[in-house]
């Protein structure tokens, strides 16, 4: 019943690339929120 | 054989083919709409004709018996003294007299010392004469950080002032009237006076007239006399005076500000390019009024006037009040200025439209929020009631505050809210495609759909950001157009 | 659309029509070289996408062209991922079967 | 081979449990060190004089009379835990500065909240009027928020001035809460139903609620920085976020009673959006032969980021969901692009972003497994 994509296939290496991509995109969003959360005295703390 | 495999090779191409057309007709189609979107002839009221048929929305459909203003309650005419520009002039004579040494009145001697209308004014508005100080204090601020931005705002200054000429002073046109209107607006009448065909035809002349004097919208409304001023004329001075007989109709004017520059106030944008317009389009509909043997008496802006133009623009069908106070027009949004020919001639007034301002305006609140003075009230349903009509209202002291706050040679204004206005939009197929459709959908699910799209999509600076430092940055909404930017000029 | 010329205007619509009508003829031939049966609703729902998709670049583009940069970004990214989905669904509702 | 297996558990989960209370001992201690540059980063000693009176107030002198009074320093509860508020008042007890000196709201989202314009708005009210309640409106769209700014004006009074107040508890259940409720319901009673076909209807109908108003009309899923700041001991202001109690201790519970993790299955709002997109394109599961690793990623990543944000004693800084570009498109550039894959690749694989990347799948399978550890 469970139709299942198989990692051997080609077109799938492409999923798992897409997967490990979008993985790598987050660490760097964290990075970058990070930096922008310095709490003594990030942009918005500022009136 | 040959020729199957031609067949199969034609069809083979046009496969092909297809695909790479499909691929250019979307990119014709990313062309197209570049072209719509920078098309100068989107800046409605300036199209290719002064006639500009096209750019009209199709009031018919949403024709209305009442305007939608509502009435609750005794109503009352508007005193000269609550207008913001009268009050703070009369003032301003007593803070700083011509030629005189000594002032005749100060802020330390207090509200009781002030001439009537005056006093009772400011007894029943106390916050006011605190604003006004502070207005003159934050006039006198920028005045003295004026050097430090009157470069990069030379051109913008110096088109609004260009634009501000012919409006003050001995040679304003029009004239300043003197003397009775029973005197006055009949001077010059010519004394033979054809028979009109009917009021319809009267109506559609007058229209063409003002069109082609430049006139984007006209509308035509009985004059009420809720909305004319008291306690001051024109030509005559302040006396209380019962609304001359012949003011029977109201031409209403509108014309759109430049839109480059409206987008890019408080800085960029100046009201005086509409108002020299509308000056120019009332005035000559003045005289051709007279010409054809009627009385006629111009109302424009900044301040000669005896007439409150939105409400009047309201009854002419030309569109709604909006949470701003200003009036939204179907064609032009909030970017719509007034000026008004009051006249004897009969005429066959319009009809007030229903496009569902208020119901836009209760949910969307973006002027509220970008208004740098605050002045612009948040509630959900208008709960003001002024003189007997119950509409939001806006702070005239606050946002007299600002227009001697932002960074420009002396106070021009601000106009953020209009440029903010999501109504306030140029003529081409994107908007008019929601122009048409919104006011067709009884739901309010397109408007609210349109309206999050609005807040998502589009870059608000936010009220403080408009003004100089400290306060802000002197951000504006959109860019400004370079024409209007110095520095791609001139080296500074 | 050329401001300084009136007969562009008219030859790039009619450059256009042509191009829909090719795009479009090669869409048929493409169809009916393959195993996809094609009935009334499913060329309704294929042609109402591409010009969705159509509009949504031009609207983005008339953004780009009233200088209301981000606003074009958006629009396009948000009705572009949409047209996407759509696009991937309706291609599944065409093979199916 | 059994023992070794609990053994290994008991490892895993203890050792993540000592790394959390690590993290969350050193970000408390940085952040009390800094208090007393904060104040000092707004009123210099070269112009001010301070004077500390008690943990909330301070005493300000200097020359000029309206930058002279009390400096009050509150907490309020913000969405992603304290919003810490300093007021500065005159000897009338005016505002004459209000400043956010530290705050746990998410940078993207709290940029968007106009916040500055609502301090000013709120600097216009006397600071007693705080005590009582909330003398202004808040912003739409940032209630939250504008309520922590206000709640902590009035903290920092109440308890500079021991002024008693009563926080009395009314939680409040309205339709967002009546939806939680139901959801729960639905994911339970998917548990013990066997017919097919009923099973598929309620799934579908609790997805495409769960889509439209737990998505995009309250767009209220259980976040990342919403469990850290709990880790932190924020928790949500009850008053206004019963829901969330409802929703975190009902999916809790049901795992630990059923063993099943109903959240995931049918009541996350963007795993209903993958559902209908995997449905769009026919999407397959995918399967790996790297698929143990892909997921000790995952959850690796999810520990990562919360130990970070502990550290920094900023649960913001563990958001990264795409919850919010998905429903409401807020966030940055680069959850946009994450977005744009996981929706193409939605199209495709059966759910990758619960399946690889989403930080609940982590955070409720440790809950899973203190669970199967305490039940062997």
């Amino acid at each position: 019943m469970i139709e299942t994509a198989n990692s051997s296939k080609k077109g799938n290496k492409l999923f798992a690339l897409l997967i490990l991509i979008a993985a790598a995109l987050l660490i760097l969003h964290l990075c970058m929120q990070t930096a922008e959360l310095n709490p003594t005295c990030s942009k918005s703390n500022k009136n | 054989m040959d020729e199957d495999n031609n067949k199969f090779n034609r069809r083979n191409f046009i496969k092909t083919a297809g695909l790479a057309s499909g691929v250019i007709a979307l990119a014709g189609a990313a062309g197209a709409g570049l072209a719509a979107g920078s098309n100068k002839d989107s800046y409605t009221g300036w199209g290719r004709t002064a006639y500009g048929e096209d750019q009209f929305f199709n009031r018919k459909p949403f024709l209305v018996d009442t305007p939608t203003y509502d009435k609750v309650g005794e109503t009352r005419r508007i005193a000269f003294i609550e207008d913001l520009f009268k009050r703070n002039g009369e003032l301003s004579r007593l803070l700083f007299p011509r030629g005189d040494e000594t002032p005749l009145w100060s802020f330390d001697e207090g509200v009781e010392k002030l001439p009537e209308p005056l006093k009772t004014y400011y007894l029943e508005h106390p916050d006011a004469l605190g604003e006004f100080r502070k207005a003159i204090e934050k006039s006198q601020e920028q005045a003295g950080t004026w050097d430090k931005y009157k470069h990069k705002y030379l051109l913008a200054d110096a088109w609004s002032t260009a634009h501000a000429s012919p409006i003050g002073g001995q040679g304003a046109f029009p004239p300043q009237p003197h003397g009775n209107p029973e005197e006055s607006d009949f001077r010059g009448v010519n004394e033979e006076t054809l028979p009109l065909k009917s009021p319809a035809h009267g109506s559609s002349l007058i229209k063409q007239i003002a069109y082609s004097f430049g006139a984007s919208l006209v509308g035509i409304a009985k004059v009420k006399e809720d909305w004319v001023y008291q306690g001051y004329m024109r030509g005559v001075g302040k006396i209380d005076f019962e609304v001359p007989e012949h003011w029977k109709y109201a031409v209403v004017i509108a014309v759109p500000h430049e839109w480059d520059s409206m987008y890019a106030n408080p800085t960029y944008g100046t009201s005086y390019d509409a108002y020299s317009k509308l000056r120019f389009i009332a005035g000559k509909l003045e005289v051709f009024l007279k010409e054809i043997g009627y009385a006629a008496r111009s109302h424009v802006p900044p301040t000669s006037y005896e007439i409150a133009m939105p409400p009047l623009a309201i009854d002419a069908g030309l569109g709604e009040q909006g949470r701003h106070g200003v009036l939204v027009t179907p064609e032009l949004g909030a970017n719509t200025r007034l000026a008004a020919v009051t006249t004897n001639m009969l005429l066959e007034p319009d009809k007030p439209i229903d496009i569902g301002i208020k119901e836009f305006c209760s949910k969307c609140k973006i002027c509220a929020e970008e208004c740098p003075s605050g002045a612009i009230s948040f509630t959900d349903k208008p709960e003001n009631v002024i003189r007997g009509y119950q509409r939001w209202n806006i702070n005239q002291d606050k946002c007299f505050t600002i227009w001697n706050s932002v960074a420009t040679s002396h106070a021009r204004g601000c106009r953020v809210c209009l440029a903010v206005c999501p109504y306030s939009r140029k003529n081409n197929w994107i908007h008019k495609i929601v122009r048409e459709v919104d006011p067709r959908d009884p739901t309010g699910l397109f408007s609210s759909a349109m309206l999050a799209m609005q807040k998502k999509f589009f870059t608000y600076p936010g009220g403080q950001e408009y003004l100089p430092a400290p306060d802000g940055n002197n951000k504006t909404f959109g860019e400004a157009p370079d024409w209007l930017m110095t520095e791609e000029w001139f080296n500074i | 659309m050329f401001p300084n010329s009136t007969i562009l205007g008219p030859l790039f619509w009619i450059v256009m029509g042509g191009l829909y009508t090719i795009s479009f003829t090669g869409f048929y031939y493409w169809i009916t070289d393959s195993i996809i049966k094609m009935n009334w609703w499913k060329w309704l729902l294929s042609i109402l996408w591409f010009l969705g998709l159509n509009i949504t670049i031009a609207g983005g583009f008339t953004l780009f062209g009233e200088k209301e940069i981000r606003a074009g970004f958006w629009f396009l990214s948000v009705f572009g991922g949409v047209f996407i989905v759509l696009g991937v669904g309706l291609w599944r509702l065409l093979t199916s079967r | 081979m059994m023992m070794k297996k609990k053994y290994r558990d008991l490892i895993i989960v203890s050792g993540i449990a000592v790394m959390i209370i690590l993290a969350a001992v050193y970000g408390k201690r940085r952040d009390a060190e800094t208090q007393k540059e904060l104040i000092e980063a707004f009123f210099p000693s070269s112009q001010y004089h301070i004077e500390r009176v008690n943990g909330n107030k301070w005493k300000l002198s200097s020359s000029n009379l309206l930058y002279s009074g009390n400096i009050y320093i509150g907490e309020g509860k913000g969405y992603n835990g304290a919003v810490s508020i300093m007021v500065q008042t005159d000897h009338q007890g005016r505002i004459s500065q209000l400043n956010i000196i530290a705050n746990h709201e998410t940078p993207s989202y709290f940029q968007k909240l106009k916040i500055n314009n609502f301090l000013k708005t709120a600097s216009q009210v006397k600071i007693g009027d705080y005590v009582s309640g909330e003398p202004i409106d808040a912003v739409s769209g940032a209630t939250i928020t504008s309520r922590a700014i206000m709640q902590g004006i009035r903290n920092g009074n109440t308890k500079g001035e021991n002024i008693a107040v009563s926080n009395s508890f009314h939680p409040s259940f309205g339709i967002l809460e009546f939806i939680i409720v139901a959801l729960l319901i639905a994911g339970l009673i998917l548990q013990v139903i066997k017919n097919r076909k009923i099973r598929r209807t309620i799934r579908w109908t609790s997805l495409i609620v769960s889509f439209a108003m737990l998505g995009f009309v309250y767009n209220q899923p259980i976040t990342l920085s919403r469990i850290v700041a709990i880790l932190n001991g924020h928790f949500p202001d009850i008053r206004y976020e019963f829901y969330f109690y409802l929703l975190l201790g009902g999916s809790i519970m049901a795992i630990i009673f059923t063993k099943k993790n109903i959240y995931c299955r049918s009541i996350c709002p963007f795993s209903a959006a993958q559902e209908i997109l995997a449905k769009t394109g026919r999407a397959k599961t995918f399967h790996t032969k790297y698929y143990r690793r892909l997921k000790y990623l995952q959850w690796g990543f999810t520990l990562g980021a919360i130990l970070l944000a502990l550290v920094l004693n900023n649960p913001g800084a563990a958001q990264y969901e795409v919850f919010g570009a998905f429903f409401q498109l807020t966030g940055t550039v680069i959850l946009f692009v994450v977005l744009f894959i996981v929706v193409i690749l939605s199209l495709f694989i059966y759910r990758p972003w619960c399946n690889f990347m989403c930080p609940m799948d982590g955070v409720f399978a440790y809950v899973r497994m203190i669970r199967n550890m305490i039940s062997k």
